[in-house]
This record gives C-alpha cells, structure tokens and sequence, in this order.
C-alpha cells in the first residue's frame, strides 16, 4: 500500500497541547522526547506503517497551526 | 461687517465643525448640549455626512475612537455628567495617538447637578479625568465667533498633533445667540492625510495596528515620551489668550470662555471706578499661557482668578505666578453666574487688602 | 516527499505566534476566520477590532489592519470604524467577560442598530486573562475564583445565552452557536464563520458566532479534558443550533 | 453698560412659557444685527421652567458685548405679575419698564425708572389674535426706547415668521404698529 | 513584634476592610486588583458578609452609590481604566454626600496601558476625574502594614465626613508580601450611625431622600458650599504625612506611596555620599500637607519630587513651595518604577546644579 | 353631600404636585404604584430610586425613602440597596432612554440576576426630558428631534422591545406589558403592578412592568390625541402581554 | 332617581390635560372658565341631572390625582 | 542596602515558570518573619510572563525595609541560563550567584563575585523526585548566607506546604538538606 498522505509539524511553533495526538484516527502522532526552545515536547508524526489517510483533523485541532497536511496524488 | 446669521452657540459649534471637515458625528443627548445633537442630525444627512445616535456616553467614545482609527474627522459633543463617563475611551484614544475632537458643554456639577452654566471641569479637562499619563488640548471660546472659528482650529490641532482636542463652552454660550460669521466649507484638499497609520484595509500595503498599550513597562514608557514630547511641542508653539487691556493694567484678571467675556464688562466698572483692571484670557487651558502670566505677575499688583466654579484654573495661575504677587480667587458653583457686579465688588476688597 | 498541500496556514495569519496557553481553542477559531478571509478574498479590506481578554494581542496575530477596544467597547469601536468606511469589512472578536458582562449594552445596541459588521464570540465561561474570575456564561455551581463556592444561581443568576438574547433582534442577518470540539465542530463553525462575513458582505446586518470553546488553564483540566468537559456540560446550557439565517445557501 | 453710552440697551423680557417672550427677544436681536449693532440674546432654560415663568436677555451696543448676562437691565418687559415681582429691583436708575396690563393688575413700586404700560391681551384682540400681543409689546418697546427702527424690527419680524399664512403676518405687522401708537403720549 | 501573617497587599486590604466593618463589597476583576476581589469572594461569605462581582466597573460604582445610601459599610477596588469608568459615579456619590471606600491599584497608562506599577493617576484622584466641584479624601500607603491600618482610617473618614475616601495603591503593594499584623474586628457598637439620613424605610418617620442635584443653582451653590466647608475642615484635620530624616535635611524628597518607600534606600545611599536628604511624605495626597512642605521649604535647599509618573503630584509641591526653592523632579512612566539607585544619579545631578 | 370615598389619592403619594406636563401619564403610572404600596403596606419598609429622565423628581413624590440614580443605572443602584437591606422593597422607575440605551447593561444584568427588585419602565418611545429625541424604543419612521426625517431602521435600528429581551432571563419572576390608555388598561396595569411587587415580597426574583405611556408635549399632540396615536402606533408595536408570571394568583 | 355617585376635583392642582373630559362616560366633566394660579382651565363636574355613576374613571385617568370620586350609599 | 550592614540580603530568585522559583521565594520570606526580620517578597507579574521566565525578590533585613524593588541584588539564584544572562551583571561586588547547573551549562563572567554551583536536578533525582530540585537550591542558599536557620527555613516549608503528603514533606526537607551538604566545601 502506498503511502497516501503526511504531516509536517513545525516543532519549535508547537505547544505540545497534545489536541493532535488525540485527534488523529489513525493514532501516528506521538511526543517528541526533546523539549523545543519553549520548553515543550513537540508532537511528530510517527508513521512507518504510512497509515496517514490526510483527513487533516490534526490540523484542524492544532491550536497554533503548527500542522501542514499533504496528500499524496494518485499516479 | 461681512454678512453674519444669527445662531445658537451649540448650533453655531455644530455647522463650524461641518464646515471644519467633520465627516461623523457620535453623540448621545444632554441638556445643555442637546441643540448640538439635533442640529447634527438635521444637518449631516442633508450635505452626506454621517450621523449616529449612540446608546450612550460610553459608546460615543468608543465609536469615536474606531472612526479615529480610520483618519476621518470625527467629533461628538456632551455636558458633563456624559463627558465623565468618556474618561476611559478619552485616555484609550490619547494613549493610541488619535486625532478627535470632543466638546463639553459644562453644566452645575457634581453630581446629577443642574443644568446651568458652570466651569467646574476644568480639572477635569486639562489634567486628565481618565487614567494615565496623558494630556488633552484644551480650548474654551469666549464668544460663538470665537467658538467658529476654534471649530477649524480644533480639528487641525488634532490632526497636527494626532491627539484629543477638548472643546470647553458652557449652557451660556451654547444657549446664547449672537451675530457670527460663518467661514466656507473647508476643501478637501486642506484635508489630513493619515495614510500613513490609519486603519482603512491594508489593500497592498503592510498592515497597519492602532493600540494604547504595551505590556512591557519600557515599551509603553517609549510611548508616553514620545507622547510628551509632543506636549512639549504644544506648549512651545500652541499657546493661544487673549490679553486684554494690559498695557497698563495693575490688576490682571485671569479668566476664561463665558467668564472672559463677563469680565470685560467688570473692568470698565473698575476702570470707570479708577482701578486699573486688565485681564489675561486663556484660550488654550492647556497648553496654559504660563508664560504671559509670569510676565503679568512682574508689572501687575495682584493676579486675579475668576470662575464659575469653586477654583480650578486658579492653581495654574498660581504655579505661575510661583508667590510674586497676591492671586486672590473670586467663584460661585453650581452653575451660578457671577455678574459684572458682584465681581467688581470682589475686587475691590481684594485690592484694598493689598494698596 | 512530495505530496500535495492539503492543509496549511491561512495567509491572513501573520508569522506572529500565538500567546495562549495550549490547548486553548482560541487558536483554532482565529485559524477559522483567516481561512474565510482568505477564502472571501477580504484580507486586504478588513480592519479588525481586538478585545481585551486573552486575545488582546489578536490584532498582531491576523494580516489585517486592527486596533484593540477598551474592554468591551469592540463594537461600538468598530461602528465607528464601519459607518467612517461602510466598505470595508470590519469584525471584532470578544470573549464573554467582553462582550456579555462590561460590553452588553454596546453588544445589544450594535446587534440591534443591524451594523453590518461581524463579531466573532468566544465563550469559555470564564474570564480567561484575569485569572479565572467568574463570566456571565460560567455554568451554575461552577468554581471560579470570584465563585469560589460555585456559581450560586440565586445571587448571581443563571448562565446568560447570548443567541438568545439576540435571536429577537431584527437587525441581526446570520446568528449561530458552534463549537470547536470535534473536527466535525470546526468544519461547521467554518461554515457558520463565512455565513456571517457573507451577511455582512451583503450588507444584510449584523452577524455574529458564537464559540463554545475552553480554557484548560483556568478550567484546571488538560486540553484533552477541556474538550471532554465542555462537551459535557457546556454543551447542554449552550445548544449549538442556527438562530438566524437572513444569508441563505453559500456556496 | 458701555463706555461710550451711545446705543446701548441690556433688556430683560420675561412672562409665561406661552406669551412669546423669546420670539420678542430673538426679534429684537436679528433686527439689531440688520442694524449691524452688536447683539446677543440668551435664555433662561432648562425644565424647571415648565409651566413656569421664562424670560431672555437681550445685549445691544456699538461695542462688542461684555457680559451677555445681565444683573442690572436697563429695560425690562414684564408681561405677566411673576415678572414683574422678580425684576422690577433690578432695573438701572433711569431705567425702563413696560407692563403688560392685559395680565399685571398691579403697580411698579420704584420711582426711580420710565414704567410704560400697554393692554397688549386688548389690542391684540381688536386686530383679531390674542396671539400676536407679543408683538404688539415689540411695537411699544420700539417706540419706546428708539434703539431701533420700526422698519428693521419689522423686516426681522417677517425673517422669523417666513413660512408662516400671510393673513397671519399682516397681522403681526398691524400689531407692531399698533403696539408703538399705544404708548406714544406715555 | 506581635503576631504576624504574610500575606499579599491586596489580600491584607481585603482583610482589614473586613476587620474594619466593611458589610457589602461590589467590583469587577482588572489586573493587578484582582487578588483582592477574589480574596472578598473567598471570605467575604464565610463571615456572613455580602460580595457581588458587578458586570462593569460603572454597575459597580452605582452599586456603591446604592449601599451607600443606606448607610451601609461598603467598598470597590479596581485599577487605572476600571477607575476612569467609576468617574461619573463617583461625583454622584460625592455630590450626594455619601460614604464609600474606593481602592484603585493604578497600572501604567494611558488608555489599555500595561498592569506594571504606576502613580499616574494622582491628578484624577486629587482633583477630581469626574465633572464638577468636589474633593476624595484620598490615602496612599507605603507598606502593607500601612494599608491595613489605613483600611480602618479609610471608613472612618469616609462615615465621619460623609464624603468618599479614595486609596491610592498600586501594583507593587499590591502584588508584595510582608510580615504583618493585622487589627481586630471592629466592634459593631464602634459602627457608624447614619440613621438620620440613610434611607432604610420609612417606617413611621419622615421620608429620607438623598440626591446630588438641585435644579436651582443657588441651591445647588449652598450644597457645594457646605460640601466645601467640610473639606476646608478636612484640610485642617485630617492632614497626614510622614517625615524621614528632615531634621538635618538639605535636600527634601516629596513621594508617596510605594515610591516614598523606595526612596528611603536612595536617602541611605544619598546621606552615605555626603548629601542630606529627608523626605516628606503625603499619606493624605487630599488634604495634601502642604504646611509641613512650606516650613520645609524654608530651611531646605530644594525640594524634590519623585514619582512613577510624568509629574503630577509635583504641581501641588511646587503650589506649597510657591517659588521659594527650585523643585525638581524624577519621573517615570507607563509602569516602570525607578530604582533606588538611579533616583539617587538624579539627585545628584540635581544637587550639583545648585550647589 | 354625604357620599363615601370611593376613589382617592392614595397615602403613600407625598402632597407635592408632579411636575409633569398637562396628560403626562407619568403621573398615573405614579398613582397606581402608590395604590399598590398603600394596598400591600409596603410603604415603611419601601426605598425607591428614581432615574434622569423627566421622572427625576419621583422620589419626592413617593412617600417613602428615595434617592436619584445616575442617568441608566438605576438597577444598579437598586442593587446596592437591596444587598444591603435585603428585607426590604426595592423598585425603580425608569424611562425607556434610561432602562433600554444607556442603562441597557444593567437591566440586563440585574434581570439575570434575578435581583429582588421591581422596576416600573415608562416607555413613551421617546426621551421625554432632554426634549424629544429618539429613544431605543422610537417607531420605525417616527420624527423626532434626532431622528428629522423619521427613524431608520436600516441605519438606526427598530424599536427595543424589552419584555421580549428579558423573556428568556431565567432570574425573571414576573414580566408583563401594559398600558395606560382606557380605564381596562389601567386596572390591568395596577394588578401587573401589584404582581411585580408581590413577587419582590415573596423573593422570587426581579419583576418588571412596561408601561406603554405618552409624551404629548415632545409627540406634539394633545394628551387625548396623544391617547389615540398610542393605541394605533404604539400598542401594535408594543402588544400588551403577560411574558412571565412565577407568582400565581394574587388576591 | 336619587344621586349615586359625585365627584370633586382640586381646581389648583388640574392641569386641563382633558383626560377626565374625554373619558367620562357620562360627559360630565367640562372645563372650568376661570383660570387656576398655574394659568390652566381646571376641569369640574356639571352635573344637574344627578348622571355620575361614580365608576371612578376620571379619577383612574387623571394623571394629577385631582380627581376624589364618592358613592352615595343606597339608604 | 542596610546602614548597619548586619543581616541583610536581597536576592532575586529567577527561572522557567515550573521551576518553584515563588516558593523559594516565600519560603524564604516565611522563614525571615519566624526569625523576626523585616522581610518583603515580590514577584514579577503578568501575563506576558506565561511560559516565560519569572522571578521574585526577596529583601531580608534586621531594619525597616525600603525599597523592595532591588537592581542591585546581593545575591542571585539563577536556574535557567536566561536568568543567568539576565541577571549577572547586577549583582552587588562581593555579592553571590547561585547556579543551578542541573539547567545552566555555562559559566558566569563576574569575578568580582562569589558563585556557587549546585546541580539540583541531579541530587532532586536522588533523593526520588524532580520537583523538589527547588528545595535543593534553598538549602545550598541558606548554607552559603547563613542568613536564616535551616531549620526556621525547614518549618517554613513544612507551613507551605501544609497538606500535601508526609512522604513529599520527609523529600523536601532531604533536599534542603542535602542542597547544604552540596555547597559545603565550595
Ligand atoms: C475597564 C476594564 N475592566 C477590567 C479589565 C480587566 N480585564 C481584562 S480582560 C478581562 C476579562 C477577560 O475575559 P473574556 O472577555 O471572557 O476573555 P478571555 O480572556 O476569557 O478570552 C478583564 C476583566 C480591563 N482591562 N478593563
Ligand atoms: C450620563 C447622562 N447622559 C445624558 C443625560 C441627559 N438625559 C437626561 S434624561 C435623558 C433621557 C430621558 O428619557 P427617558 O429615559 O425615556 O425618560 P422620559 O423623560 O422620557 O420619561 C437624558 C438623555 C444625563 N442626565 N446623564
Ligand atoms: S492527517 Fe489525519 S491521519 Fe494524518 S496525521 Fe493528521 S489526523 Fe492523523
Ligand atoms: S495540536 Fe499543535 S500545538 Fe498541540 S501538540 Fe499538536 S502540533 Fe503541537
Ligand atoms: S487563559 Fe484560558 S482562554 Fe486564555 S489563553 Fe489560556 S487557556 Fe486560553
Ligand atoms: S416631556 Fe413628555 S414624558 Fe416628560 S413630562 Fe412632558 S409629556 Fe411627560
Ligand atoms: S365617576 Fe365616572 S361618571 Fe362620575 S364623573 Fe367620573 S367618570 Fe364621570
Ligand atoms: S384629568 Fe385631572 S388634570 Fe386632567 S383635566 Fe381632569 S382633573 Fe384636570
Ligand atoms: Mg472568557
Ligand atoms: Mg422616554
């Protein structure tokens, strides 16, 4: 299976809020183990298994649009 | 004499302000100042300008400070009890820099009051009735010409200096009529060009931000320096008085607006009377003419205040005589007048006191 | 990689970060409005009132010319504002301590006088800045820092409804409660955000939309448990529902 | 007062709400800027004067005014007793003061001023409206004091009724006219 | 020492308002006041008394009116802007000789500002930022010790000269902690009896009415007259200011409040250089101490002010100085407070320009 | 003759003459209150606040302790009374410039509270004191000295109906609509009126009464005909209505 | 037919307002031709033919509470 | 600055917001006040504080206090570099930086100056809990001054945090001890 869509997240902008983590259906993102320079664990995505369908909930959620959503064309 | 109407002063202010370049009004109804309203109301729509009824005092400030956001020329006008409760917006619109012009038409305070002519806010006017560091140029007519013509004075010293501009008559002039010229319509040419910071869509250009604060203690001090020295500027080259029958005058009478002009009669009775009465009349309250006061206090005998109200100017002219010569005071409140009469007669005790 | 943008930052947001807490919703409704802004092509027309509240500093945040309005006066700031330049788009965003305790009279005159200007409503039920301190929308019982004991009903009253305060005022064009709780929330609160600039494009009066929304850092709860919370007990006193649609179908 | 003495009058006009005296005052002052005099006109006002009794100032000089608010008039028109009462004390030695006797049963006490009286309620009714008594007030005050002429007074007169059915402003002119015959001889 | 807590400054007001028989308490949160009016929400229940957050700084002020006229013990506290919308509400209450206690925490402004410590609104305070003639009785502390105390002072004045007693503070007491003891609760039979004016109900005597109007003016006049004649006596009595080490001094400082504290660490360093310096101190800022200044002024050098603002206060130094010493002043603005240290490099610089 | 008092001035009416124009119906609204305080012997224990607006002078014309409130924020007053008293009746009397434009905040707010007062609200669709200029509750259409060529409801807004606003206020006891136009009117109003204050007694929240009143002298009509133009203008505008009633029968 | 009912009005206090005048059902109250102190015609019952049936809407309707109303009691 | 010079110390306590900087602060003030010494605490405050750095200055002296705003401290407790950055410079010659170098990993350029370095975090890990690394920093602060007994200090803590668990209590009073071990020798 291809991989249909992924996220950027902009670790430095992100809160760690966890709005994100919580809102993706498909459970690939996680807390970073870094802080970022506010002193926060930044939320990345984590998907090896390329389950990211683009639906952009986590986008939608994140209060300080630190998320970018792109989707993959179709071939 | 060129061809004059014959106008109520309220009425006069409001067709000056029209003619100035006002293009919206935003006020709420009081006695003494009503005729002001109603005659915007009348007037506005007729030549496309644009007039609303605020909801209160305190809406009318603030829709003045969102219409000065936007560089238009924009007034209201209100007596005192409504003018109390624009002291936040007036602080607001001085911290953010904006030009508007304001009018207290001073009634018998405190309080619920009356409805008579007074000058007890002077105070409140010129040192600040709202919160902060922060000043308003303040000017007070004499006469309804003189209150025309300050109409055009007042919207240029507020676009000049982008700062409040505080117009201060009373019931009498506004309830009076008297013969006045009225000058042409301003053309828009003569008009202020806020490009620069007003708020008007930012189109292609970068966006513009009014606001009266910074959370950073030192950053908001930048701003009041710069708002003070602007003040200073004022003072050098802003200050307007009358003097009148100085040249020889041992007594100097320091009066303002209504109280100016009544004192005139009062001195022909002391002059009539032998006593060489002469007056200095603030038109701006603040800036206070100071320094016209301080030169008074080295020829004159005494230093005279008279108000309609319980002594409020008098301090300034005590800060500038600075303890030179005597500077009795003379007032009634509540909105009494005090007459040509009973003034004279005040300064005979007090002169006899001193010669 | 080298997929398409599907999503991403509104152009009518400047680079500026935002100054809430996390989790706070705040961000996801300003994020909303620029969307719209964008979508509407009014970026470049729009002057924006901000409030004083924890979106005080708003102003910074959109791309648009804005001021900041003695608190609760953003209404009648942005009358003034509006009947100077009746062209332009003017919006204010308020909290509830703004807009429904010191800014009720300028809120119901403005509503009423049908101003064709749009406000953006946010209801935290409580005064987020400040502290904590009781809002007229903070739910009856509910602790807050001038309610210690709870929201007593009897000595400060019930919960105040805004949409339905409003709801019989004719000069109101688009009125609608929404949150932004489930992403679902947020897709709706969308629609109803450009509802209402669209009544205002269309000069049809005043609009206005009001956000259920949360705030973790005075509710004492996580972001998460914001959501949960308010989807437990805001939503019952504050029904999400259209109260006024002068606008019809836009596209 | 004024230095110079020349014209200068300082006229109190007071009486009930509904007798006009404000549109005698507001008369009085246009003519005198057609004169090209400097004038002023101020009322008493404010709701306490519901019902009650009203009056204005009336400032004409050569000179630029002083005090618009006068505490020693040199004329009073008194058209009903309250008026009377309250500021017959004021008038200057030498002073003048016209009594409207249609309502002021009554008589001055001061010996010292000019009292002139006239029936305005009578004459008024013979030219056929009670209304117009106040002109015919206006009319004797003119030939009384001379400060201003007939004529200018008139042409004011017709500036503040423009508007006004044409029956209604003969009538008014008939009673300034009327009004200044009745004192002459006084 | 006796028994002391810690507590924050606006938290000990609170508290000694309570002890001091405060029954009813009406505010509205705003930074930096808002401790105090949550502390009221905590306590205020507990002892039976009676808290309302009002919607607005202007219901709150009318809630006081209200409480006031029946008599009752009652009080607000807000800061800068919420004080500036009280301004009409609070010439009503003083125009209707009514007893209340105001706290304004002041914060830098203008306008929005930021909630940084500040002076900057004495002039609204001390001459009147609502409309017409009339006078707070107004206190600023310099501890928190002094505030607490002052608390009781504050009602005490209030009830006894029936007018309103404003308490000048600002954020750095408020936010302070320090050691402090706290009075007993006033005894109810200590409480003021206003049962000859306070409307209670008539029950079966003659109906009360309280107002601040007259539509007369004469009438109106002889309210403002008697109000006036109490302030005079105010001005005679109630007097109160401290002085630090003036009996040698060469150079008085005049600060209040916060600033007056700060001061005495610059006296220290001042008087370690070589330079005598003292201060005055206003504790009342109205009935300012004027005497105590004057006499200063005779044996002094100069006079200096210092304030966390552009200048206000100085206006009243220079008016008691009247032009016997130069008078100097420090400032600083929008809610910077200056150091101990770069006050005593002004006074320096000062004192250097005239020895 | 001998004949038995039937109707007459009521006790709790002071001597003092009102000073209201000729067929002000101020002055019956005034009687009607009294009758009640007199029928409910509330007088002792009743303190009163009066507005800015031609009723200035209500508290002396009310037997009972009385002051005068700022222009708007009677209830607010009211309030500070009531807390500190609160055994005791508390009302006020207010004209629709006052309640409903500057005062619109506070009557909101004291409603919602449920604050256990009753206010008394003249609406004459006009501000009757300052001299005729539009008031929040004004006729679309109607000229007044502020609104010369008739009100605008596109820029000026429709008239404020206040039961309609409150209706929805959960603190609200008893709210009713009535007018003073034929003797039915008036004894409908009188038992509103008795209700209102009934419900302050029993403490079950705030009461209102709307008045629908007349303005002869700034509607420049005869009191009769101005009689008329209330009931063809304004009634239809302002329909007459109970809107809410938690106290019941009343004796 | 004995009177019924009479009412007296306080002549100083009437304004004239005419409220009485036009509400009367039995169209008895006129106006008076004297003036009162306040410059008004007060209003005052005429009623020869004993025609006031003392129903108290004069008194409901005046809003200067000029107007006593008194019911003769049936002997 | 005390004339007397005896006890007196102004310090300013900085760092992140979840740091205990206030509680450091207090506690210290609350433990000053049992001993009988004039004390004040104060912090910096606002909401442009949120996330960022705080701090709060706590002034102890055997006189009257005056001023309680301090620029130039006796000592420094820095716990994070921006503090360290922030506030170095002002210290008093001879007056005392304690580091915190769990965060700071940077070295003070001042050597007019006494530094002192803890790592907090380290031993707070130690001893089984992170959060009581505030604790540990008080007891290296009052083991460098001297300025209060650590056991006043102890009962002042035990006053704050009346309440919570013994077991968190016996922790803090491990940390402020074991902050004092940690300097000694420095
Ligand atoms: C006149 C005035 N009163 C009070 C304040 C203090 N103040 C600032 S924001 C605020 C309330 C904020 O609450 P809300 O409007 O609900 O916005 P939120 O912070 O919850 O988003 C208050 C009371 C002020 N700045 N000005
Ligand atoms: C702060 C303030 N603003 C305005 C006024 C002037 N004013 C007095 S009464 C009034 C309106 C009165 O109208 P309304 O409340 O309808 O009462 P009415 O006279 O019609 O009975 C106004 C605007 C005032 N006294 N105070
Ligand atoms: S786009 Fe959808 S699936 Fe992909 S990370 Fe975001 S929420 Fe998860
Ligand atoms: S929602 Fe945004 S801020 Fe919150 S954790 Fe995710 S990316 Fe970070
Ligand atoms: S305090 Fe509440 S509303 Fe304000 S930013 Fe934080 S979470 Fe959001
Ligand atoms: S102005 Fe109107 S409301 Fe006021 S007393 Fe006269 S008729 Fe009544
Ligand atoms: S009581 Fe009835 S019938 Fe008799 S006068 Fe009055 S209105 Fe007429
Ligand atoms: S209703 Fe009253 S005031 Fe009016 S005419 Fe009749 S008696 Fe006189
Ligand atoms: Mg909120
Ligand atoms: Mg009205």
């Amino acid at each position: 299976m291809a991989r249909k869509a992924y996220i950027e997240i902009d670790p430095e902008r992100c809160k760690g809020c966890g709005l994100c983590v919580n809102v993706c259906p498909q459970k690939i993102i996680k807390f970073s183990k870094e802080f970022n320079a506010k002193g926060y664990h930044p939320a990345q995505q984590i998907d090896p298994d390329e389950k990211c369908i683009g639906c952009g909930f986590c986008y939608m959620n994140c209060p300080d649009t630190c998320i970018t959503v792109y989707r993959i064309p179709k071939e | 004499m060129a061809d004059k109407t014959l106008l109520k002063g309220t009425e006069a202010m409001a067709e000056a302000a029209l003619r100035a370049g006002c293009q919206v009004y935003f006020g709420y109804p009081i006695t003494p100042q009503s005729e002001l309203i109603e005659y915007m109301a009348k007037r506005m729509p007729e030549i496309g300008r644009t007039f609303l009824q605020a909801e209160s005092e305190v809406a009318a400030v603030n829709m003045i400070y969102g219409a000065a956001c936007t560089g238009t020329r924009v007034m209201t006008s209100t007596s005192s009890p409504g003018f109390s409760l624009m002291m936040e917006g007036v602080s607001y619109i001085a911290g953010a820099v904006l030009p508007a012009v304001f009018i207290n038409v001073v009634r018998g305070g405190p309080g619920l009051g009356d409805i008579q002519p007074a000058q007890s806010d002077y105070f409140q006017g010129t040192k600040g009735g709202g919160h902060g560091d922060y000043r308003l140029i303040v000017l007070s007519p004499a006469t309804i010409q003189e209150a025309v013509n300050m109409m055009f004075d007042a919207f240029d010293l507020a676009d000049r200096y982008l700062n409040p501009v505080l117009i201060i008559a009373d019931g009498l002039l506004g309830q009076m009529m008297e013969p006045v010229e009225l000058p042409d319509f301003l053309m828009p040419d003569r008009m202020p060009n806020h490009d620069s910071w007003a708020l008007r869509g930012k189109g292609t250009r970068k966006k513009h931000s009014v606001t009266s604060f910074d959370l950073d203690p030192l950053k908001l001090e930048e701003m009041n320096l710069a708002n003070f020295e602007k003040y200073r500027k004022i003072q050098q080259k802003e200050v307007r008085y009358e003097e009148y029958l100085m040249d020889d005058a041992e007594v100097a009478f320091v009066a303002y607006g209504t109280m100016g002009r009544i004192l005139k009669t009062t001195i022909r009775m002391a002059r009539e009377a032998g006593i060489k009465a002469g007056m200095i009349r603030p038109i701006t309250l603040w800036p206070f003419p100071e320094k016209p006061i301080q030169e008074a206090a080295k020829k004159v005998k005494m230093v005279m205040s008279v108000e309609m109200s319980m002594g409020q100017m008098v301090e300034d002219v005590r800060l500038a005589v600075s303890g030179k010569v005597p500077t009795p005071f003379y007032g009634r409140t509540g909105g009494v007048v005090p007459t040509p009469t009973e003034v004279f007669e005040a300064l005979k005790r007090e002169w006899e006191a001193i010669v | 990689m080298n997929g398409k943008v599907a999503f991403k930052r509104p152009d009518s947001l400047t680079a500026k970060e935002f100054t809430y807490c996390p989790g706070c919703l705040h961000g996801v409704a300003h994020r909303l409005v620029a969307e719209v802004l964008d979508e509407l092509k009014l970026t470049g027309q729009t002057i924006m009132v901000a409030p004083v509240g924890c979106s005080v500093f708003a102003y910074e945040f959109f791309d648009v010319d804005g001021t900041v309005a003695p608190h609760g006066r953003a209404t009648a700031v942005a009358t003034g504002i509006k009947r100077s330049l009746p062209d332009r788009v003017v919006f204010t965003y308020q909290g509830d301590g703004d807009l429904a305790a010191i800014g009720t009279a300028e809120t119901i005159h403005t509503a009423n006088r049908g101003e064709k200007i749009t406000t953006i409503f946010i209801n935290n039920a409580i005064y987020g800045m400040t502290g904590g301190q009781m809002a007229p929308t903070s739910l009856v019982g509910m602790k807050t820092t001038t309610s210690p004991y709870g929201r007593n009903a009897d000595s400060e009253g019930y919960p105040i409804h805004v949409c339905e305060l409003l709801q019989n005022l004719n000069g109101v064009a688009y009125l609608e409660r929404v949150s932004l709780l489930t992403p679902k929330d947020i897709i709706a609160a969308k629609k109803g955000i450009k509802k209402a600039f669209t009544a205002q494009a269309r000069g049809l009066g005043y609009s206005l939309i009001e956000i259920v929304s949360t705030c973790p850092t005075n509710w004492g709860l996580s972001p998460v448990e914001s959501l949960e919370w308010a989807k437990q007990k805001m939503l019952p006193e504050f029904p999400l529902k259209v109260f006024i649609d002068k606008v019809g179908d836009v596209k | 007062m004024s230095l110079s003495g020349k014209k200068y009058h300082s006229t109190i006009i007071s009486g009930f709400g509904g007798q006009g005296v404000m549109l005698i005052g507001q008369t009085l002052t246009y003519a005198a800027m057609t004169e090209k005099l400097h004038v002023t006109w101020i009322p008493s006002y404010g709701p306490e004067m519901r019902g009650g009794t009203a009056n204005c100032t009336v400032v004409i000089d050569e000179e630029p005014i002083g005090s618009p608010v006068i505490d020693r008039p040199t004329d009073v028109i008194a058209m009903n007793i309250p008026s009377l009462l309250k500021f017959e004390k004021c008038i200057l030695p030498g002073g003048t003061l016209l009594l409207n006797t249609s309502v002021i049963d009554r008589e001055p006490t001061r010996t010292d001023i000019h009292v002139y009286r006239v029936n305005a309620g009578e004459i008024a009714g013979k030219i056929g409206n009670d209304k117009v008594a106040n002109m015919v007030i206006l009319g004797a005050f003119c030939g009384i004091t001379g400060v201003l002429s007939l004529e200018s007074v008139q042409h004011a007169m017709e500036k503040k009724l423009a508007g006004k059915k044409p029956e209604l402003l003969e009538m008014n002119v008939r009673a300034l006219q009327a009004g200044k015959i009745a004192i002459e001889g006084q």
